[in-house]
């Protein structure tokens, strides 16, 4: 049965995420005194309440958006960290937007929406463009460009969109008209998640049914015979990057007019990192993407129940999170007993 | 498994986004340790909430949700968030720790403290101590330094009030204010702390959490003073005297005095909801840690320190706050202060 | 006691993916004989060279060697063993001298911590000077023409005294000459007491080094014969099935020649101060077949590459009839009408990965019939690829298999059909049947030679002088960057006169030259 | 306040900017070396900061700093071997292992510190030794020399022996020449009998090692006591560095101190009434800078040989 891989895929799959499991309660049980309610609690709570679920569909749209684009660009063999940046640096495009008034209570988040996605692509395209025209490394520009952009839109809301009401670092409130409406009432899920949604199906179609997508996973899987094939990498370095830093853009400002009320992010939001990781698991795959993006919201939000609902510490979480990923993305992981069924079976194919 | 207590007097919960800033929030955390210590079978739990706002709503609602008398929470980052959720659970009673609005809900009372105040004192301490000839100070250069973790009005306004503080006992005084970028960058706080000894200050304050830690190991090493914010940061090394001599004193913010007091008049039944009060010196929502380092100072400056307290307390000084000024405004105030070449 | 030094009983070896590479070979080796391995492109030849020399491991079966069951874990235990390997693809490393390439692994010491470099560079030297390999140790091997690399390869397995040598596929890429001085020194080191395996797909060759042959099919021997026991046709007819006669004369239909497809004009390049290309200049006429025949290395490569536009030249015109391709990008040349069979097909002809349909369209993805208004049109796509596959014979489960799937020769043949099926002006073909069964090869002459019937004009150019040689209407040969011959028609041309062109010891007149571009 | 120019142009600027790079240039060594085996070890930062933690706890227990350092020595190791287990055992993508490591320790070190301390934020209270400073004899009464390099941690005088050892190991040793061999081409390396895996592993535990001393500096050195992330994406300047040295240990060197030199002039300019925001962002700008200078003159030379 193991010689099928298919099947070996998903019994590799069970069997990783039994063993990061049966590690994870191993920890439990050195750090509550009630462990096995707080492993139920990680495992079931999100499907115990209508909102706990919903809190995972909320916290799967950023997790999702940062995904996406950067799976866009490991796709294309560009190894760029910059989503961070332009989550934040999206926030206050989508702040200084979404503070003004407006009449249109559907136009304003579209055009905030678009003009954030374009601000993203357009950020975008600067290590974009030095990668492709100059193979300057995208690693290096893109984890400093992070760091500026920080420093930018520090400077540009304490000089002109700092609230005067807070004493933090903070825009003024947004208006009522830029705010994303609810979707499925009980819960937050906004109309971020159906835009969510439409972006999947539309990078999927992209990706896999149109010649931009094919000459970008050609790129991405050999360079030299993209080249040879008459591709031109200087445009599609270009295209990819802004479209992943418009991804980054949209879904900065999705997160922030679903789920806040005002632009306040002192920090980078993190998403860069958790983007990659997004990408990795799900293969890069847009689908992919999102169904790792709703694991980890799962697990991450299971966690915060337990973690609220325990003595477990807070911090387990992460570390849950990191032994699961790590057992999960596994390629080796009972390879041994695949080989030997595929031996005992005398091999799938001809030669 | 459930365990068999007997029933709790009261049941307190507090929303935080995190512990271990070794200042503000972890002041704050201490309040409950009072509440636990002081109230006699009261029962508490500190929920940190994480980093990422978003997710704070469910954090609030489920804490609603259960079964505790009070709940405390806001400050100005989540009392958004916290006056959505309030709004839904007209039943329970809510305290907000620290906010500088009045309460949109009727059950819900507010505290806010004058960080401008707290400045203040520490910066009294300043202009007097550098311009005196202690051990590691001296009156040749009348400099003194402050670290801010981020440039925003909730940051200036501890700035404001130290800068006005040393000058009024200190006209001449020239203050250096350095901003770190971050709060958690301790390396970074040494940096900044280093340079502004360097550059003639013998004595720097910071509001900056977590990177404010390098400030004391800059002192040691530049053998100069350091100012503590929040907590009495001198505790922070009670292992080390050698380094504990060198902060003076810290600006502390009674947040958890406020808590604990705030939780006894909720059983008394005497907290005054849909009410904000605004906690300053007077009201010992603001101090000085007047512990034994601080002690050990002359008597001339701590009763200089002591008469202008009184003279806050008395409203014959009133301190300006930062929180209404503009980017360009507290520009023009730094460069105003700052000395020149 | 026998005189086999290694003996393999019962191997059979599945690939993690499933592919039963061998199935039930046994064949032993004896002592001091060059033994071939001969057999059609994914008969399992490298797999079973890999088994021995430890990087792949048997899934049943044994290996004995010396006597002694031997179980290698990896190509280190096989090495210190006295098994040395040469394989198919070079294993070097190009930004390391000869000297570093060859002591790799195995470095002499100073003060026993640090490498020597002066000593690895004088033993090396010594090693080469031993075996008659002339040759500069101090070079990046990057640097290197393949023949030399082939040396450095060999020297690498000498230098790890090797007493059982494989060599897979040595002669792929060598000239005539080249190959004599190889087989001398094979001959030399069988005296020496070494055991060659030899893998190689040139029958002839085969014939004239061997003392014993063993014959692959699909995964499965049929037998170790005695080289007098067994002619090139039996060889062929156990591997493939059928006989097979490489000369294509009859085939080749008159065409009229009248229009100048391709011309080259006045092509220099200079790479940091080398003269890599001077002056060449040549014409290719619709309907014919012009060979560029010269040793790797001399400036071939990067004719080619500049032609397609994968690198540029300094000075130099080259048109398509009379539209000129110079500064055109590589998408726009191809739409006027160029196409190309890279030389290497794993790094530029295909995308490891995708699948074979995805393999088959890159070259005009853009066109019509494969792509609706928005989407690609998927079904066409398949349709059109299982119409190459049938066409090509190409062996495959589906065309959605990955590409990698496929064996040497089906790559191949993948390539050959995307790139002739593009309706080209100029077919610029490179080593087109490199390391190619000759089933296959002989299937590709036929396609080139179909559609130089149907008037397109071909750029042959190949290493393999049999190659040009058969399938060619005129021929070039290229010397130092230079034409330095041109030949009307191959008849009557021997490869040992070629040979003396190719290696700079003769060189035309100017006027022969340029009828290279009038003719 | 003194002028700015005077504080770039005195030797004690020197010494500034020695102390910043220190964390900075071993993260980067230890980056180099991975990646000279084809790694690329994102989780350096989290390395880092696992040892800072390991270090100033075990140099509180046992109160001794020299027993601190051992012990984040060998954090770093295991970190490094925990790393090489999920990568080349299970092939886990080595940035998706790294990245997990990340997160683990980021957690990790605040859970086990909470342990320990009670506290979430820092270590201060555990009063742990720190690593001595050190004055060099003879240089330190050099005037500008003596100023600039006398004085200082040890773990800068490790740092400046690591370079030269890494130089050594890594151009003149057979173990370098390996690990080059397996970066640039495995297949190649493992014909002539090169242990891929264990090239890897010796290169993981080697770059785990340089990034455990440069995390320990961080507590140990730098700063007295751990305090919660405190690395502060100093691994991921360390990582920019070593990928912006191509495999030149010279240009990694020189790479870090740039960064490191910028940095201590945005500390410095930070004293002044300039846009904080602004000044903070000094050293990235200067290292992206650099890192487009350098690939437009590369792009050039392509250029002029033809390959492209
Ligand atoms: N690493 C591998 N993983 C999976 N399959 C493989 C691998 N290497 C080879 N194969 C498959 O095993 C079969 C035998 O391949 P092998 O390379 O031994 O053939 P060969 O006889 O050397 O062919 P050629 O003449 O083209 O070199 C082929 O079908 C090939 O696709
Ligand atoms: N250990 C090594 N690993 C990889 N490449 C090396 C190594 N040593 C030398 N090289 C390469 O060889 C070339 C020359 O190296 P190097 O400068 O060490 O030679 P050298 O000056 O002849 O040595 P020596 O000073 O020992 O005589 C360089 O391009 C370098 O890339
Ligand atoms: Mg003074
Ligand atoms: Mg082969």
């Amino acid at each position: 049965m193991l010689a099928n891989e298919k099947i070996f895929q998903a019994v590799k799959m069970f069997a990783a995420v039994l063993l990061a499991l049966v590690l994870t309660f191993i920890v439990l049980l050195m750090v509550s005194d009630e462990p096995l309610r707080a492993f139920s609690l990680m495992l079931f709570s999100p499907l115990t309440k209508f909102r706990y679920f919903g809190n995972v569909i909320e916290l799967m749209i950023p997790l999702s958006f940062a995904g996406l684009a950067t799976a866009l660009l490991f796709r294309t063999r560009l190894f760029n960290l910059g989503t961070e940046g332009i989550f934040y640096f999206c926030g206050i495009v989508t702040a200084a937007i979404a503070t003004q008034t407006f009449s249109n209570s559907t136009l304003h988040p579209i055009i905030t929406i678009l003009i954030s996605g374009i601000a993203g692509g357009l950020i975008a395209l600067i290590p974009g463009f030095f990668r492709a025209k100059f193979k300057t490394d995208e690693l290096v520009t893109s984890l400093m460009m992070n760091s500026i952009l920080y420093g930018l839109g520090l400077y540009i809301i304490k000089y002109y969109l700092q609230a005067t009401d807070v004493s933090g670092v903070a825009s003024n409130l947004f208006q009522l008209t830029a705010k994303l409406p609810i979707i499925i009432p009980g819960t937050r899920i906004h109309s971020g998640f159906a835009v969510l949604i439409v972006c999947v199906i539309l990078l999927y179609y992209m990706l896999f049914h149109t010649k931009l997508g094919y000459s970008i996973r050609m790129t991405g899987l050999n360079g030299d015979f993209a080249k040879y094939s008459g591709m031109n990498a200087f445009w599609l370095f270009l295209t990819v990057h802004f479209i992943s830093g418009f991804l980054g853009g949209i879904g900065s400002s999705i997160e922030l007019l679903g789920m806040y009320n005002r632009f306040q992010w002192s920090t980078l939001p993190g998403l860069g990192f958790t983007g990659a990781l997004m990408a990795m698991l799900g293969k890069n795959h847009p689908v992919g993407v999102v169904i790792a993006a709703f694991a980890i919201s799962y697990l991450r939000t299971g966690s915060d129940i337990m973690a609220r609902s325990t003595d477990v510490p807070v911090e387990i979480v992460s570390i849950v999170e990191a032994v699961i990923v790590l057992f999960i993305s596994s390629q080796y992981f009972l390879r041994k007993y695949h080989e030997r069924a595929l031996i005992k079976q005398g091999g799938s194919e001809r030669a | 498994a459930p365990k068999k207590e007997p029933e709790a007097t009261v049941k307190v919960a507090l929303l935080i986004p995190f512990r271990g800033d070794q200042s503000y929030f972890d002041v704050v955390a201490n309040g409950m340790k009072l509440v636990t210590e002081q109230i006699e079978g009261s029962e508490t739990t500190i929920i940190e909430m994480g980093t990422d706002q978003s997710k704070w709503e469910n954090f609030y609602l489920d804490a609603c949700e259960g079964d505790y008398d009070v709940i405390i929470g806001g400050n100005w980052e989540a009392t958004p968030t916290f006056e959505k959720v309030i709004a839904q659970f007209p039943d329970k009673k809510f305290i907000n720790f620290d906010n500088s609005a009045a309460p949109t809900n009727a059950n819900t009372y507010v505290m806010f403290y004058k960080a401008n105040e707290l400045g203040y004192l520490t910066g009294l301490v300043a202009g007097l101590v550098t311009k005196t000839n202690l051990e590691y100070s001296d009156d040749t250069a009348n400099i003194i330094g402050a670290i801010g973790g981020m440039n925003f009005g909730g940051i200036n306004d501890f700035l404001y009030g130290y800068i006005q503080g040393a000058q009024a006992v200190n006209p001449d005084v020239k203050i250096i204010v350095g901003y770190a970028g971050s709060f958690s960058d301790a390396a970074k706080g040494k940096e900044l702390a280093l340079n502004m000894y360097a550059a003639g200050a013998d004595i720097v304050f910071h509001a900056a959490g977590g990177t404010g830690n390098g400030l004391f190991d800059a002192a040691v090493e530049a053998q100069h003073y350091a100012l503590g914010v929040d907590a009495d940061q001198a505790l922070l090394f009670a292992a080390d005297p050698a380094k504990q001599k060198m902060i003076l004193t810290s600006g502390t913010k009674n947040v958890d005095l406020a808590i604990l007091q705030a939780v006894e008049r909720f059983m008394d039944g005497t907290l005054p909801y849909n009410t904000i009060e605004v906690l300053g010196i007077k009201e010992n929502g603001v101090a000085l840690a007047e512990n034994a380092i601080y002690n050990a100072l002359p008597a001339s400056i701590r009763d200089v320190v002591a008469a202008y307290k009184a003279k806050v307390v008395s409203g014959e000084i009133v301190v300006k706050d930062a929180l209404t000024l503009t980017a360009e405004q507290w520009d023009a105030i730094l460069a105003a202060a700052a000395p020149t070449n | 006691m026998n005189d086999n030094i290694l003996e393999l009983t019962g191997i059979t070896k599945i690939y993690s993916n499933g592919v039963v590479a061998n199935r039930n070979v046994s064949v032993s080796f004896r002592k001091g004989e060059i033994h071939s391995v001969v057999g059609e492109n994914g008969a399992g030849k490298s797999t079973l060279m890999k088994m021995i020399f430890g990087i792949e491991h048997p899934s049943v079966g044994k290996i004995v060697y010396k006597g002694k069951e031997v179980h290698f874990a990896n190509s280190m235990e096989a090495i210190k063993n006295g098994i040395g390997m040469v394989h198919q693809h070079f294993m070097m490393i190009d930004d390391f001298t000869v000297a570093e390439n060859i002591v790799l692994g195995m470095e002499p010491l100073k003060n026993k911590i640090f490498l020597n470099k002066k000593e690895s560079v004088r033993i090396t030297k010594e090693l080469a000077q031993k075996y008659n390999f002339d040759m500069d140790v101090t070079l990046h091997v990057g640097r290197l023409a393949v023949s030399a690399k082939q040396k450095v390869e060999i020297l690498k397995t000498l230098y790890r005294n090797a007493e059982v040598i494989i060599l897979d596929e040595p002669t792929a890429v060598l000239t005539p000459q080249e190959t004599e001085v190889l087989f001398d020194n094979l001959k030399h080191f069988k005296e020496m007491g070494h055991t060659i395996l030899f893998i190689s797909h040139k029958l002839n060759e085969v014939k004239a080094i061997s003392d014993r042959i063993t014959v692959m099919q699909n995964g499965e021997s049929r037998g170790t014969y005695d080289n007098k026991d067994i002619t090139i046709d039996q060889m062929t007819e156990l591997m493939v099935g059928r006989k097979i006669i490489m000369s294509y004369d009859q085939f080749k239909e008159p065409t009229d020649k009248a229009v100048m497809a391709f011309k080259v004009e006045n092509i220099n390049l200079n790479k940091k101060g080398i003269e890599v290309l001077k002056h060449v200049s040549f014409g290719v006429r619709a309907g014919e077949i012009l060979g560029i025949a010269g040793v790797q290395g001399n400036g071939q490569n990067e004719l080619i590459s500049g032609l397609v536009g994968l690198s540029r030249f300094n000075t130099g015109k080259w048109f398509i009839e009379n539209k000129e391709l110079t500064s055109l990008t590589i998408e726009q040349k191809r739409h006027s009408g160029l196409a190309y069979i890279p030389e290497d097909r794993m790094k530029d002809g295909i995308a490891q990965g995708a699948s074979v349909a995805e393999n088959l369209i890159s070259s005009y993805y853009k066109r019509e019939d494969i792509n609706g208004k928005i989407f690609m049109n998927n079904k066409g796509i398949n349709t059109l690829a299982n119409r190459l596959i049938e066409m090509f014979s190409v062996k495959t489960k589906s065309s959605k298999s990955k590409i990698e799937s496929l064996s040497g020769g089906n790559i191949q043949k993948v390539v050959v059909a995307r790139e002739t099926n593009t309706s080209p002006k100029i077919l610029i073909a490179e080593q087109p049947t490199r390391g190619i069964d000759i089933g296959s090869e002989e299937f590709i002459h036929h396609e080139l030679i179909k559609m130089r019937n149907k008037d397109v004009a071909i750029l042959l150019v190949s290493a393999d002088l049999n190659e040009v040689m058969e399938v060619s209407d005129r021929l070039i040969v290229m010397y130092e960057g230079e034409i330095v011959a041109h030949f009307d028609t191959v008849k009557g041309l021997t490869d040992k006169e070629l040979g003396l062109y190719m290696l700079g010891a003769k060189r035309q007149d100017e006027e022969s030259i340029r009828r290279a571009l009038t003719c | 306040m003194p002028d700015l120019f005077e504080i770039i142009f005195k030797p004690e600027f020197g010494f500034t900017v020695i102390r910043v790079v220190v964390p900075i240039l071993f993260a980067a060594l230890g980056a180099y070396i991975a990646s000279s085996a084809g790694i690329g070890n994102i989780a350096m930062e989290g390395t880092m900061l696992m040892a800072a933690f390991v270090g100033t706890i075990c140099s509180a227990i046992f109160q001794n700093p020299w027993i601190g350092l051992m012990c984040a020595v060998l954090s770093g190791v295991l970190m490094s071997l925990i790393l090489t287990y999920f990568t080349l055992v299970l092939k886990t993508n080595n940035i998706l292992g790294g990245i997990a490591l990340n997160l683990f320790a980021s957690s990790f070190t605040v859970f086990l510190l909470f342990i320990v301390t009670g506290s979430k934020g820092t270590s201060a209270t555990l009063g742990a030794k720190t690593l001595p400073k050190i004055d060099i004899p003879i240089l330190k009464d050099i005037p500008v020399l003596g100023t600039i390099f006398s004085g200082h941690n040890v773990l800068v005088y490790i740092m400046f022996a690591a370079v030269i050892l890494v130089y050594f190991l890594m151009y003149q040793t057979p173990l370098g020449l390996r690990i080059k061999a397996v970066g640039k081409d495995e297949h190649a390396a493992e014909s002539v009998g090169i242990n891929i895996n264990r090239i890897k592993t010796i290169a993981l535990v080697l770059s785990g090692v340089l990034a455990s001393l440069g995390g320990v500096y961080m507590s140990m050195g730098y700063l007295s006591f751990f305090s919660k992330n405190m690395t502060n994406g100093r691994g991921f300047i360390g990582l920019a560095a070593a990928a912006m040295g191509h495999g030149n240990i010279w240009m990694v060197t020189i790479t870090s101190f740039l960064f490191g030199a910028f940095d201590a002039l945005a500390n410095a300019l930070a004293l002044y009434a300039l846009p904080s925001e602004i000044i903070i962002t000094i050293p990235y700008v200067a290292v992206f800078g650099a890192i487009v200078i350098y690939s437009i003159f590369e792009w050039r030379n392509r250029r002029a040989r033809g390959e492209e």
